[in-house]
């Protein structure tokens, strides 16, 4: 093509592109290859809701969605935990508490907390499915009264591989929500099969080779009989996890009469633009990232592979 | 005397290739003084059995990376030997000038990039970027003109993709051409530097000289690279491309998987200098000038090392020739071409001068135009018997040199030759020498 | 010395066309040097300096049993170990004589009753992977000089390059060709990888797979158009096996 | 709408003056060996605007094939900047199917948090449109298309023979024809309607637009998509070549010296088989069969939904560049209808 008339180059003041700066206050790994980050932004707070999510980036490597898993704050701190899965998400994981990294949003829809004001809150969150759930739920710890009862189920695949185990300990302890908790296996060698992965951090590894798991085993949907009777009407479901869990809860969630707009879950597809442009998570006509990634489930559930 | 040299140069460096040197004296005596091709060896000849006419040249065209369009234009000229087909001027000069582009491409990387470095005494090309900055970007500049050209004409540097059986399956632009010949103009002055910069460090080739028999193209109308006949300095008569099975005789040696060649005398010698030797009449002026500038005399050059200038004035040539062949071109309405192809059965040859030397390709076909024989005769492998040859007569007389010495003039030997032993070891249809 | 990756190079069967790309790159090579530690290259530098390597690349084609030893010996030696070209991704144009030979035919048709010499030895070409492991792929018949810079530029800020895994098609549709099948000449492209900047069918020339094809090619569907235009069953897999592609389709 | 003419010597004329003032990017249609490209005009002479259709619709100026949106020195994050590069851009003869395109092209990249990058390209262009006058054998935008472009072109160009007459569409259309020679329009509309029209779709939407999506829907589980996909080769051809496709990806690239690099976008599509990869290597769009479906809902009922209007174009581009034939949307129509 040629290309005759001189080209201008304008610096764009508004780009939607254009990420802030957070720096990395404190950084602490969780698994072999989850870490947890503390990031603050400069001079204002992320102004996110629960469930959302930002574009993290590092100039030259690349950009990645990632949810923010602490509750609204009004300080400048937020919190996520990033797994180690290939280019951007290994370079997050190399940065030294004081290095910066970019920062775009919050986007996408949120866990609607004051709709569901009043209500039961039954939580079911898969491995790094807690990450987003985590902010809903620290906000509806915060905001306990607003809410009738809270369970909580979580399940991972091991127990080497459980997220925010203090935490977890915690909720054991409250008796004003209910926690139940599960590992798909006591057998620490799926870490061998993801040898792919370098071990960095090896301590919950270690420390469950010499320690014995005393919690339930099995997959999360072993927790739902543990349950007291969940009222459907009174009772919304926020459901996250890997692909292959949702249709399970969704089955039992069923069982217990919990209807299709008492369902809530936080989808995850490829996403690159974050604001509705690139395509990439467009679901049908729906795209995750605006529309989403927080869906009541009756919206969506005439979608064929839509979980 | 007694003396002990043990020398032993696995895989030399800076040559296309590999190649080792090995010589063993004990007591004064030589008992091993070989040059050896361990490169392995790729059977194209089996590789092309089977393929259609129309293949041929992209596959050859990948014995060498460095001479590909050699490759092709000889694929090319005896698949239409083979086939009947004529050329329009218009594709023989698009195909000469793709020639021209590599010619210009392989001296300036083996003269500058390869032989340069021992002139200056360092390692490779590298340590002069930082101590003769103006020379080396001299060099890109004009490396990176050739390759431009055979971009423009052949569609790529390496493994061209536009030439094709009979015709050009793009053509270049008006524009590229008028900007390619403005870039060749400059590219004269350029040269006159480069030359004078060759010159000033030649003093650094060791003086050794043997004469040989020195065989190349010959072509009534100008100094020979696409077409002509077989000559060399020992013969009266010219010999016809197809009969090149009676000149370079090939054989094979123990310490070597490329074949030897021989003609009338124990070893002849092909490239840039046997070119010369032959056809130094021919030149521009231009190039002519720049040959008695680095002493080359319009006769019999007997230093194999000469063969770097010859390199040299060859660039020249390109350039000036590449000039000529582009005013044509810019004075053609340039037409797509549909060559007229009838498959039927066939042999044929065709022969073409690439850096380092003659080249033949030699194909049958059967009537649906499938190839069942192949044979192609690569330059470096005719000259692998020279190469033997020069270090037989020339260990004995610098024996006394220190064996550091010794062994930098012998590999310094070997890369004035330009060697490009992948290419050499890629043919065989071998005769064993019982 | 520097903190620079200690960067080598090596080549088995192959044309060095590949190499050559390398060197083509000109003035980049000047500020490549920059980002690199060249420690062995033995077509343009004189030495090896180096006990281990960062990278290795790798060229050409594995053809005999002593190429083996040498390759296993670097790959020791080497953190990463990059095979590049298609000589050294697939075998590449020396795969042709697995195709149509046994070895012995091979070798008895080009040596004759000499073909137990050692030197001569060869067997079936294999890609560098069938005989190492292979940490990286930059493919080609030769490389794309941009891909190789830009897979140099990634490993050196620490990225893990990727390649595309869509068809040439969709770099000629980018330069506005116009497709081939639209003159009636059969095109690779829709199988291959892209990666080239489609620079065959931007030429005029048809695709040839040079770099092999995009993970899940659909070759029912190449067989079913190259039957439409009445292409024979030899035809279509001799043009698609050029580059060691096999040819064969899924049931 | 305010109607003009002008001889065509003229309108040629005028074109000349409007590339030696030099005030904008002059682009048009010419030709390239045996098919058209929108291209950078040298001279009035090289435009055609009889041509059939262009091998890339015009979305290329406003969504670059590869697009510079961050400038940063690599790792150093406070050196982020945003930059666009645009210039001032008047293009002739866009076919009116391409005019509607761009309008949806403009909804979605204002729509919510707006593209700056796409925006200040659309507001430094201007689009002077045309009708076909040539037949092209997979066109069916009649059947699809009904008067959004008037909401993006500044002026449009009727073919009466040997003279243009001219719909003045926008102010900025008008501003652009200042100092031309035009002259008050003569034909009867009846006769400018009929220049518009007289060029017959070859080929048409086998249903109506308003039943479209629902016709679809109803099919979501047809064969056809298996039967489609299964002879579908992935290569994107439809979707580089459909002027309302505008799906992109984001990438990084770094100069040579690792000192500077750039976050750009390049064009990608949802044909592509790596589309919907995640990290861990799942796919939310495996088969070929569903993402052939996903592409022809978007045109037929997902854009729709959300603009109003249909999101094919009717332009035949995309069944032009199938290679195995099966990418047109009117084609799955038919097939559905057939196999009915
Ligand atoms: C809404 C949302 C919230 C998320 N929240 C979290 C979170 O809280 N914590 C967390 O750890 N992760 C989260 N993720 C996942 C996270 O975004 C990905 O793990 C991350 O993008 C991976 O980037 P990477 O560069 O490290 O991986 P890479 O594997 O290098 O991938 C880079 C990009 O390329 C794509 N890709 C992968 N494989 C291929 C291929 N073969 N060919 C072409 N492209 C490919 C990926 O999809 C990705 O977009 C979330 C994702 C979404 C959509
Ligand atoms: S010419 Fe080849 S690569 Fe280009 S679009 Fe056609 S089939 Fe694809
Ligand atoms: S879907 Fe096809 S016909 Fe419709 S607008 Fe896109 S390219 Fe044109
Ligand atoms: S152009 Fe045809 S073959 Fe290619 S992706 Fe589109 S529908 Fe499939």
């Amino acid at each position: 093509m040629a290309e005759t008339y001189p080209h201008k180059e304008v610096i764009e003041k508004t780009s939607i592109y254009l990420p802030e700066v957070a720096t990395l206050r404190e950084k602490r790994p969780m698994t072999p290859f989850d870490t947890y980050f503390s990031f603050e932004l400069r001079d204002h707070s992320l102004g996110h809701r629960p469930g959302q999510f930002a574009e993290i980036s590092i100039p030259g490597i690349g950009e990645a969605p990632i949810s923010v898993s602490s509750p609204p704050a009004t300080d400048n701190r937020f919190e996520m935990v990033i797994r180690k899965v290939g280019t951007v998400t290994s370079a997050i994981h190399s940065l030294e508490v004081g290095e910066k990294v970019g920062v775009r949003g919050p986007y996408g829809t949120s866990f609607p907390m004051e709709a569901l004001k009043g209500s039961s809150l039954l939580f079911i969150c898969g491995g790094i499915g807690l990450v987003p759930a985590r902010s809903a739920i620290k906000y509806a710890l915060e905001h306990r009264d607003d809410y009738k009862n809270i369970s909580i189920l979580f399940g991972c695949k091991d127990p080497a591989q459980r997220l925010f185990v203090d935490e977890l300990e915690q909720w054991k302890q409250r008796d004003d929500i209910v926690f139940y908790e599960t590992v798909d296996t006591t057998d620490l060698s799926t870490y061998l099969e993801m040898s792919h992965m370098d071990l960095s951090y090896r301590g919950p590894v270690d420390e469950w080779k010499s320690k014995k798991w005393k919690d339930n085993v099995g997959v999360i949907t072993t927790l739902f009989p543990k349950l007291d009777y969940v009222d459907p009407r009174e009772t919304y479901a926020i459901v996250v996890g890997p692909p292959v869990m949702y249709k399970f809860a969704i089955m039992n969630l069923h069982d217990m009469e919990l209807s299709d707009d008492h369902i809530i879950l936080s989808l995850e597809r490829r996403m690159k633009c974050g604001v509705g442009k690139c395509g990439h998570c467009q679901i049908e006509d729906i795209y995750v990232c605006q529309d989403g990634p927080v869906f009541y489930y009756n919206d969506i559930s005439y979608i064929k592979g839509v979980i | 005397m007694s003396k002990e040299v043990k020398i032993n140069v696995r895989h030399l460096t800076r040559v296309e290739g590999h190649g080792n040197i090995v010589v063993d004296v004990k007591d004064g005596n030589i008992e091993k003084l070989e040059w050896q091709v361990p490169e392995a060896p790729r059977f194209f000849e089996t590789m092309v059995v089977g393929r259609a006419y129309s293949e041929l040249a992209t596959i050859t065209s990948r014995i060498c990376g460095i001479c590909s369009i050699g490759h092709t234009c000889a694929s090319l000229k005896a698949t239409e030997a083979a086939l009947g087909i004529n050329i329009s001027e218009q594709t023989r000069v698009l195909r000469e000038l793709l020639l021209h582009g590599e010619t210009l491409q392989s001296h300036i990387l083996h003269v500058c990039y390869l032989v340069l470095p021992d002139l200056f005494k360092v390692n490779s090309v590298i340590p002069l970027i930082a101590s003769h900055p103006d020379a080396v970007l001299l060099v890109t500049k004009l490396h990176r003109l050739s390759n431009e050209l055979c971009d423009v004409i052949g569609g790529r540097t390496t493994h061209p993709i536009r030439a094709k059986v009979g015709h050009f399956t793009m053509l270049p632009t008006w524009q590229e051409l008028e900007e390619l010949k403005r870039r060749l103009e400059e590219a004269k002055g350029d040269l006159l530097k480069l030359a004078e910069i060759f010159k000033s460090v030649s003093g650094g080739f060791p003086d050794f000289n043997r004469e040989t028999e020195y065989l190349s193209l010959t072509y009534d109308e100008e100094y020979a690279f696409y077409d002509g006949q077989v000559t060399t300095t020992d013969i009266d008569k010219n010999i016809s491309p197809d009969e090149y099975k009676g000149v370079v005789n090939e054989f094979v040696v123990p310490q070597s998987t490329a074949k030897y060649g021989k003609f009338n005398r124990a070893s002849f010698m092909v490239g840039a200098l046997a070119r010369y030797n032959n056809n130094h009449s021919q030149l521009t002026p231009l190039s002519q000038q720049i040959a008695e500038m680095l002493g080359l005399k319009p006769g019999i050059n007997i230093s194999p090392y000469q063969n770097n200038a010859a390199q040299v004035v060859e660039c020249v040539f390109a350039v000036e020739r590449s000039i000529s062949h582009i005013e044509w071109l810019l004075g053609q309405e340039l037409k797509m071409e549909k060559p007229d192809i009838e498959v039927k059965n066939g042999q044929g040859v065709g022969a073409v001068e690439v850096p380092r030397g003659i080249l033949f390709h030699d194909y049958s076909y059967n009537d649906d135009g499938i190839c069942v024989a192949a044979n192609c005769v690569i330059p470096t492998n005719l000259n692998h018997n020279n190469i033997q040859m020069d270090f037989e007569k020339m260990v004995p007389e610098m024996l006394s040199l220190p064996e550091k010495d010794l062994q930098f003039n012998l590999e310094m030997l070997v890369r004035a030759y330009d060697p490009c032993i992948s290419c050499s070891t890629h043919f065989l249809n071998v005769e064993f020498k019982k | 010395m520097s903190d620079k990756p200690k960067v080598a190079f090596f080549d088995f069967a192959c044309c060095e066309g590949c190499q050559l790309q390398v060197a083509n790159l000109e003035e980049d090579i000047i500020k490549l040097l920059d980002l690199v530690d060249l420690v062995e290259f033995r077509e343009v530098m004189t030495g090896s300096t180096s006990e281990t390597y960062d990278i290795a690349f790798i060229e050409g084609s594995i053809t005999r049993k002593s190429d083996e030893k040498r390759l296993k010996d670097i790959r020791e030696r080497s953190k990463l170990l990059v095979a590049y070209g298609q000589c050294a991704v697939n075998g590449g144009i020396n795969r042709l004589k697995n195709i149509w030979h046994s070895m012995d035919d091979v070798k008895k048709c080009v040596y004759g009753d000499d073909s137990y010499m050692p030197h001569l030895d060869t067997y079936p070409t294999k890609g560098v992977d069938e005989v190492v492991k292979v940490d990286l792929y930059i493919p080609g018949c030769p490389i794309n000089r941009d891909e190789f810079l830009r897979m140099v530029k990634e490993l050196s800020l620490g990225k893990i390059p990727r390649l595309p895994n869509h068809p040439v098609c969709v770099e000629c549709k980018l330069k506005e060709n116009i497709c081939l099948f639209d003159k009636g000449v059969i095109c690779l492209g829709p199988l291959a990888r892209a990666g080239c900047g489609a620079i065959c069918p931007s030429n005029g020339s048809p695709c040839e797979a040079c770099r092999g094809t995009v993970d899940n090619p659909n070759k029912n569907a190449m067989h079913e158009i190259l039957d439409k235009y009445n292409y024979t069953v030899e035809e279509i897999k001799r043009t698609i096996n050029l580059f060691g592609v096999n040819p064969e389709v899924k049931k | 709408m305010e109607l003009l003419k002008i001889s065509k010597k003229n309108f040629l004329s005028f074109v000349d003056k409007k590339m030696s003032e030099k005030k904008s990017r002059i682009v048009g249609v010419i030709q390239k060996g045996s098919h058209f490209v929108f291209d950078d005009l040298q001279s009035s002479k090289d435009l055609r605007l009889d041509y059939d259709v262009t091998i890339l619709p015009p979305k290329k100026y406003f969504q670059p094939q590869k697009e510079v949106m961050l400038k940063f020195a690599p790792k150093n994050v406070e050196s982020y900047v945003a930059v666009n590069s645009y210039d001032p851009i008047t293009i002739f003869g866009i076919h009116y199917y391409d005019l509607a395109a761009i309008y949806l092209m403009d909804r979605a990249f204002s729509d919510g948090d707006g593209d700056e990058h796409y925006i200040k390209k659309r507001e430094n262009s201007l689009l002077i449109g045309s009708y076909p006058q040539k037949h092209f054998k997979q066109r069916f935008s009649r059947s699809v298309v009904k008067d959004q472009y008037y909401k993006v072109a500044d002026l449009m160009l009727v073919d009466m023979g040997d003279e243009y007459v001219i719909e003045v569409v926008s102010e900025k259309g008008k501003n652009y024809l200042k100092g031309s020679q035009l002259k008050k329009n003569t034909y009867s509309l009846k006769q400018v309607e009929e220049a518009k029209t007289h060029i017959k779709d070859d080929q048409k939407l086998p249903v109506t637009v308003d039943i479209a999506s629902e016709f679809l829907t109803r099919n979501y589980y047809h064969s056809v998509w298996k039967y489609f996909g299964d002879k579908c080769f992935s290569c994107g051809s439809c979707v580089f070549v459909c002027p309302t496709c505008y799906c992109f990806d984001v990438c990084e690239e770094i100069d040579l010296t690792l000192a500077a690099g750039q976050r750009i976008k390049v064009w990608d599509g949802c044909m592509l088989e790596n589309f919907a990869v995640v990290a861990d290597g799942h796919n939310f769009r495996r088969d070929r069969a569903d993402r052939f479906k996903h592409r022809t809902f978007r045109k037929v009922k997902y854009l729709p939904d959300r603009y109003r209007y249909f999101g094919c174009v009717g332009c035949g581009r995309c069944a032009d560049a199938c290679t195995a034939d099966i990418a047109g949307p009117n084609k799955v129509f038919k097939y559905i209808l057939e196999k009915q």
